[in-house]
């Protein structure tokens, strides 16, 4: 009667319910590796206990990588040994996350050699997570991986492994090639990525048009997002056959067209395109009428991160349209222009949005060589407040520099 | 001077209004019904009562001598029984219940060089300051400049011919006197130059602790020079807010060769529409032209023509460039957009384009 | 021939053109008094030099009042000896700026006598600005004043003279009686708008409705703005009639609506009153057909300002809706209120906008005694970090306040 | 251990994509011309060239095991020749030429324990993070909220009855991994409770100057403590940000009794209609209450039924809120306003309510 029928009540009322179930998974791993049930004890004590078992992570990582691996221990290792190290390896995704079963298979039967066979598909940034690790098996898990062609991602000061939506490969408004752009950059920075060197982290994300989805404009250091110059594509007799379907074209597409720029009179549609803002709304209605133009690239975008601890910010424009082809050199000058310069006079964990807030947008555009335009801003200063830099001395009446 | 203490009189605030009110407007205060602007500066307020009055309203210089008020003292007393008001932009106006005699009123108004307008989608008196003529800290005149421009757009003083209602005003410095930085179009005088510190007065005449605490982006450091104590500023920290001169007279920012003029746009204050919002940054910087400050009153009529010309009924001027976005009220003006235009202030990063809405 | 026909060849050109001239009125000035040429002859010296030629203000004023006079002194004494002392007076509007030709005659009268003559009709706080005053001149002129019922106004850290627009007395639509509140307040706040005890100025606008015709929300330390709860009064007929006159009530009514809360079906104009923002727009495009309703009272709105030195605010929503009647005791308590913690906690130069964001508008409502309520925001946080006050400790289970 | 250099393979980057394409989508890529959902969770694509690939998405729990990925992979294999992808949202795409097999996919994957869904105007995965699973720095769990909430939404998942899109997300703690800080709804985990200073072991741990330069609002100065160097805590400034626990061990904040939720709404981050919006605070806190945290789960519940009944279509939840004004939102919803609603950070002042724009 002492012995309960189960060890982990609380968890298991999470294996009822529609969704699928994470105390499942982790019970099917338990049934070949311990790791998995010291893992589902650990939990279940959380559960009672309201608080995580966790310890600050300690510095681990396989041989000249200086990221990628987030070393975790359990504050109770007595208890719970096969956990007592409990790492996660962050593992590149393929571009898109598309995967052959092959692939995934020897992914699955490496990680079931060497750790908990517990995975994240995928992690928040992009990467297969490989969660519970020991020490001593980083390496080798490393290297079958790398034998197989997977790689390690980022963590700590440097790029993170880059992210893509599907783009081109199976969506019909990519206004580029994001999975190629992806992989281009996740390929040039190699080094980057495997050897921390910056004041914080970087992010690359890579999203085909303006609805975002890999959510670039949110969570990147520098946000990729496909879009057009000319004119929206309309399919007239598609657009009567979605009216006749039923679609109110006034109420649902005119009215919160946010330019306000498109007119239906019953039969025709008329889009302003000089007025459009290129939201993707009227696009997103009626897919088979409407498809961006075909003068296409991206609206490149800088400084998106998280709150901690300026506050969050949402990338903003540094480069209003561009077009995104291969080698994409100009734009990877400009990535290093601006790296070198937050390398240069960055603090310590101050991402690069944080960093041109600090120093102005204005003085930090000029550092890297890059004209302002309106484009740049929601709206020009509402203060008065304007470092004029030059000013006429009485003896000369020549505009003098101020020293800088 | 001996002052007489027993029959001092203070703290008597300002005359009961009741009685400057002219009759019709005391009988009917508080019934009025609705109103029509009849033409241009010309109101009629219909009250619950049935009775009507006519506003006649006529332009102000605001700087006035004793003289013309008494002209225009002589006027009220013959056509609206010795009562008139002044409107909160500097105007005069001027009430009958006879509607005969407004074409009158407005004959004698013009008489004395006082048009009348200003009403409905015009553009009314220009707010502003005391600039030259008496302000201490004035990087421009006031006066001079606003009688310029409003010469030079003068017909749509006169004439109801904009989308809607434009607000102009003026400050000769930072402290923007007046509600400058809420109106369709400002006048912002600026100093480009850091303070030319007054050593040998400085200590004098301020306390050096105050001084050093006023400069908000702390520019401004306690030094000895030339073996007195005083302050030095780092130049490129100013921003030419000109607080530490308020605080302190050894501190002066006045500079003939840089003092100057910033034009701003796109604010407005009342709640009709879109909420109230701060103008911003059109042109950062124009030299100071006296007398009549050519650039400023081309600049000033070339952003309202493309206005006009670009705007729908009843779009100030911030709420059409709210629907165009900023990027085209650039293009359109033809003012080129520069490094000041992005702000670098507290909340600057708010100001940033923080989307992919964009016009191509 | 070095004899010139004018001595103010600059200040001429802006005697021509269709506005009415400030030069000219200086010049009329300066037909019966030396101030007038005096003045005229420095400002075209500095049209000339552009660069003005007044100091840096003095401490002058009237016996027992610490405000309402600017002290102004020029640079060049020797050369303009008549405007060596050239102070302003601010004395107080009556409410509304309506005047009877008799007591406009009186003020001039007693101007002619004492000072330049000059005036501001008036200045930007709504002040009667008499321009030009010799220290000595000073006593005499303010006592005159005072005999035939006019005072001195405010400056420095004190109550400004309060100004409204003229409200019910000609406007339909406004909220409350402006002037009569306006008159009130003055009067009731004179000790503190004649002795400065502020940490900087204070001031007072009332406005009748949302048009806002002082402009109270930009640059009031308290905005007093008309509005109502119910519906919008409607005449039909007259709506009607608009339509007929030829206004185009679908564009220039209902789609310019920020609540996008009207319909017109080209016979009859719906308002859904529960979502109108009271914005004011309908009821100015159609004065004849829609009124505001009959519940009325103002929304009381707080700290606006100039830039100096935090940028420019406007000011927030503090009471939603109050009924604007007299006494307004409980208004003149939260004033009063508020100026006591201000007092106490406020910085020298300070305005209350500023010291409320620097305190946090939850603790400056705590402290006042004003429950939060959602009307008083934009928006809700958007970062997460929120002051929670208390916490539990382990032993004992009890909610603790944390010390503040 | 040895590790043996010379074989030692680095900087691969990950494999190329193209080798794990369908066949369809590599013959098509770049080629679709539209899409149609064809029923909740199958979605049909067009290309030019006349070819058509059906897409059904499968809920993934994200944590999975190695076990699940094989049993997933002999779908593919069976259905899918093998290929199969995931979506940015956790979710598992299968593809496939054949119409007549999306049925059979949807059952075999229904006796897998993953039902199909998340398309159109639906909830889809909930973004989240580690929880108790694996991060120090926890606040709450990830996965047992997740599941919780998903089962109780579920209809909303499986149905596309929703007036739009609506992203949730979750992050364990004010680090917020993932786009929390731009979903419909965030459930976001918070401390409440100052670190409790380990002093014996900070110096040892720590660096004392770094850890009181680490905490944004200065709260933390260095102190001696019972002898030894440590720091103390100024516990009404501190914002429970954590900042100072990632730079030093010794400060945790984790506490059982204090820990739990606070909720979010309006965020979203799409171009589509308005601009990307930050969520905003609705529900300040809710205890941690495993293992189904129910006052969590209704509260959401709550508020999709509220915007779900009052939105017009095509309005997520922010553009709803927008429309109808907060207080409305807090009205309609039942939740309490509180000080804590009301910002106080560093742009607080651009939050308050800056016009007389209210409904009553
Ligand atoms: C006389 C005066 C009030 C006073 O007590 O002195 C006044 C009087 C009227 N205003 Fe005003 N407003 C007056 C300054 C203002 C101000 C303040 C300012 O400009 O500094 C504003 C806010 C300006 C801003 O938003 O920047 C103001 C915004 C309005 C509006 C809103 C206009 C808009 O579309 O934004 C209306 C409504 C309208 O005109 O349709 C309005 C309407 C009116 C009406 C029609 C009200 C009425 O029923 O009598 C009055 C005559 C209108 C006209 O002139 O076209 N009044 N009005 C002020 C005249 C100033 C002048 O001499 O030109
Ligand atoms: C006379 C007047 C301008 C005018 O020509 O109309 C004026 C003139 C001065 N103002 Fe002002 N202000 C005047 C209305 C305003 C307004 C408008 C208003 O009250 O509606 C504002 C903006 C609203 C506000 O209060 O923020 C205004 C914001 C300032 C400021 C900036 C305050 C701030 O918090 O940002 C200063 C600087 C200061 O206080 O040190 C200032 C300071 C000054 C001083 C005293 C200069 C100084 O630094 O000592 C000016 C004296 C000029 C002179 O020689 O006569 N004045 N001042 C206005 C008062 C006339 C009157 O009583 O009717
Ligand atoms: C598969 C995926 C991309 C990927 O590479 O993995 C994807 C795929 C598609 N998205 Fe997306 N979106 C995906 C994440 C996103 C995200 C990111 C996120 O949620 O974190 C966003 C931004 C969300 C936001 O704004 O907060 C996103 C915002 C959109 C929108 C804009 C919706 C809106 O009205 O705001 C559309 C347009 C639409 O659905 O009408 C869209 C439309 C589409 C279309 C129709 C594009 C197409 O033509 O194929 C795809 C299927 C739609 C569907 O699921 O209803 N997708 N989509 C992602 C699926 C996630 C999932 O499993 O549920
Ligand atoms: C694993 C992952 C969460 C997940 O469950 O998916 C994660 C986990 C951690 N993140 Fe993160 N972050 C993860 C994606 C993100 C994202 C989302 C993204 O990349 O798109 C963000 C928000 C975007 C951004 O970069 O701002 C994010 C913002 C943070 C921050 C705050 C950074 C900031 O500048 O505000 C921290 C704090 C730090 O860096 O010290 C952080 C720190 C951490 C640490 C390393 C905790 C720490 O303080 O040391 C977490 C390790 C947890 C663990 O035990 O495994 N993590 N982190 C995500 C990485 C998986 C992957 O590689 O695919
Ligand atoms: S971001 Fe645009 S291109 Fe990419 S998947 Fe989404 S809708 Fe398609
Ligand atoms: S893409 Fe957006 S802005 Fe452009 S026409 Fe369509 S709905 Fe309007
Ligand atoms: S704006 Fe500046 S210069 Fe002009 S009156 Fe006010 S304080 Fe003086
Ligand atoms: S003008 Fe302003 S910024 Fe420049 S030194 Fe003076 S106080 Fe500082
Ligand atoms: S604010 Fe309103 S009530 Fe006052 S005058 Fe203007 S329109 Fe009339
Ligand atoms: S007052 Fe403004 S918000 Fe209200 S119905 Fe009229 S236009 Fe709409
Ligand atoms: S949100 Fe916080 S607790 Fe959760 S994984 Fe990220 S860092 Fe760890
Ligand atoms: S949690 Fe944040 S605010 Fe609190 S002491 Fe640590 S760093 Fe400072």
């Amino acid at each position: 009667m002492a012995e309960k029928t189960s060890e982990t009540p609380l968890l298991d009322e999470l294996e009822k319910g529609p969704w699928p179930s994470f105390v499942k998974e982790i019970k099917m791993a338990a049934e070949t590796n311990p790791m998995g049930s010291d893992l589902l004890n650990l939990l279940e004590r959380s559960y009672r206990e309201k608080i995580c078992h966790w310890k600050h992570g300690g510095i681990v990582g396989v041989l000249g990588y200086g990221g990628g691996v987030i070393g975790r221990y359990n504050d109770l290792p007595e208890e719970y040994p096969h956990i007592a190290h409990f790492h996660t390896m962050r593992i590149n995704q393929p571009a898109g996350w598309y995967y052959s079963t092959k692939a995934l298979r020897t992914v699955c039967d490496i990680w079931e050699r060497h750790g908990s066979g517990i995975t994240n598909m995928h992690g928040s940034t992009g990467d297969i997570i490989l969660l519970g690790c020991h020490t001593d098996a980083l390496e080798p898990t490393f290297q079958e991986l790398a034998k197989n062609g997977f790689d390690i991602g980022g963590s700590g000061s440097d790029v993170r492994t880059p992210s893509c939506c599907l783009g081109q490969s199976r969506c019909e408004w990519s206004c580029y090639d994001t999975m190629a752009a992806c992989y281009d950059f996740t390929m040039t920075y190699q080094d980057e990525i495997h050897r921390p060197a910056f004041p914080y982290k970087w992010k690359f994300k890579f999203s085909g048009c303006p609805n975002d989805c890999v959510a670039a404009i949110a969570r990147a250091d520098i946000s990729f997002i496909g879009t057009w110059r000319d004119d929206i594509r309309m399919d007239k007799d598609a657009v009567l056959e979605y009216a006749d379907r039923g679609l109110d074209i006034q109420k649902d597409v005119v009215e919160l067209c946010p330019a306000k720029c498109i007119a239906w009179d019953g039969k025709e549609l008329c889009i302003d395109n000089r007025a459009c803002v290129h939201c993707m709304h009227c696009i997103n209605v009626m897919p088979k009428a409407l498809r961006p133009g075909t003068d296409t690239g991206a609206c490149i975008l800088i400084g998106s991160k998280a709150p901690i601890i300026e506050g969050a910010f949402l990338s903003s424009v540094i480069i209003p349209f561009f077009k995104m082809e291969p080698p994409y050199q100009e734009l990877k000058d400009l990535v290093e222009e601006m790296w070198d310069l937050w390398c240069e006079e960055g603090k310590n964990r101050e991402r690069i949005g944080e960093f041109i807030q600090r120093v102005g947008m204005g003085n930090f555009l000029e550092a890297v060589g890059v004209e302002p335009v309106a484009e740049m801003v929601a709206h020009p200063r509402e203060n008065p407040y304007i470092f004029y830099e030059e000013y006429f001395e009485e003896e000369d009446e020549e505009e003098e520099e101020a020293d800088e | 001077m001996a002052i007489d203490l027993k029959d001092r009189i203070t703290d008597i605030g300002p005359p009961h209004y009741e009685q400057f009110l002219p009759p019709v407007i005391k009988e009917n205060y508080g019934k009025w019904k609705y109103h029509e602007i009849l033409k241009p500066g010309v109101l009629m307020h219909v009250s619950e009562t049935g009775d009507k009055v006519y506003t006649i309203r006529a332009g102000g210089s605001r700087l006035m001598s004793i003289k013309k008020i008494r002209m225009i003292c002589d006027l009220a007393d013959k056509y609206c029984g010795g009562h008139l008001r002044f409107t909160s932009r500097h105007n005069i106006e001027f009430m009958t219940t006879d509607e005969s005699k407004i074409d009158e009123i407005i004959e004698a108004l013009a008489e004395l060089g006082h048009p009348v307008g200003g009403m409905g989608k015009s553009i009314t008196s220009i707010v502003h300051t005391q600039g030259w003529i008496h302000c201490h800290s004035a990087a421009t005149d006031a006066s001079g400049i606003v009688k310029a421009v409003m010469d030079a757009i003068f017909e749509h003083y006169a004439n109801m011919d904009l989308p809607a209602k434009c607000r102009i005003a003026l400050a000769c410095c930072l402290n923007m006197c007046g509600a400058v930085h809420c109106s369709d179009i400002a006048i912002l005088g600026v100093h480009r130059r850091p303070p030319i510190i007054d050593h040998k007065n400085l200590r004098k005449v301020c306390e050096i602790p105050n001084v050093s605490a006023s400069c908000p982006t702390a520019a401004i450091r306690p030094a000895t020079v030339e073996g007195v104590a005083s302050v030095e500023i780092i130049e490129e920290m100013c921003m030419f807010c000109a607080n530490c001169y308020t605080v302190c007279p050894a501190l002066p920012l006045n500079n003939a060769l840089n003092d100057g003029v910033s034009l701003w746009v796109g604010g407005k204050v009342s709640n009709a529409r879109q909420e109230p919002m701060f103008s911003k940054l059109a042109v950062p910087y124009i030299e100071n032209e006296p007398p009549r400050w050519p650039t400023v009153v081309n600049s000033i009529v070339n952003i309202i023509d493309v206005w006009r010309k670009d705007a729908r009924n009843y779009e100030r001027i911030g709420e059409w460039i709210n629907r165009i976005g900023w990027p085209n009220f650039f293009k359109k003006t033809g003012i080129p957009f520069q490094k000041e235009h992005i702000d670098d202030f507290k909340h600057a990063g708010l100001t940033y384009k923080r989307s992919a809405h964009l016009t191509y």
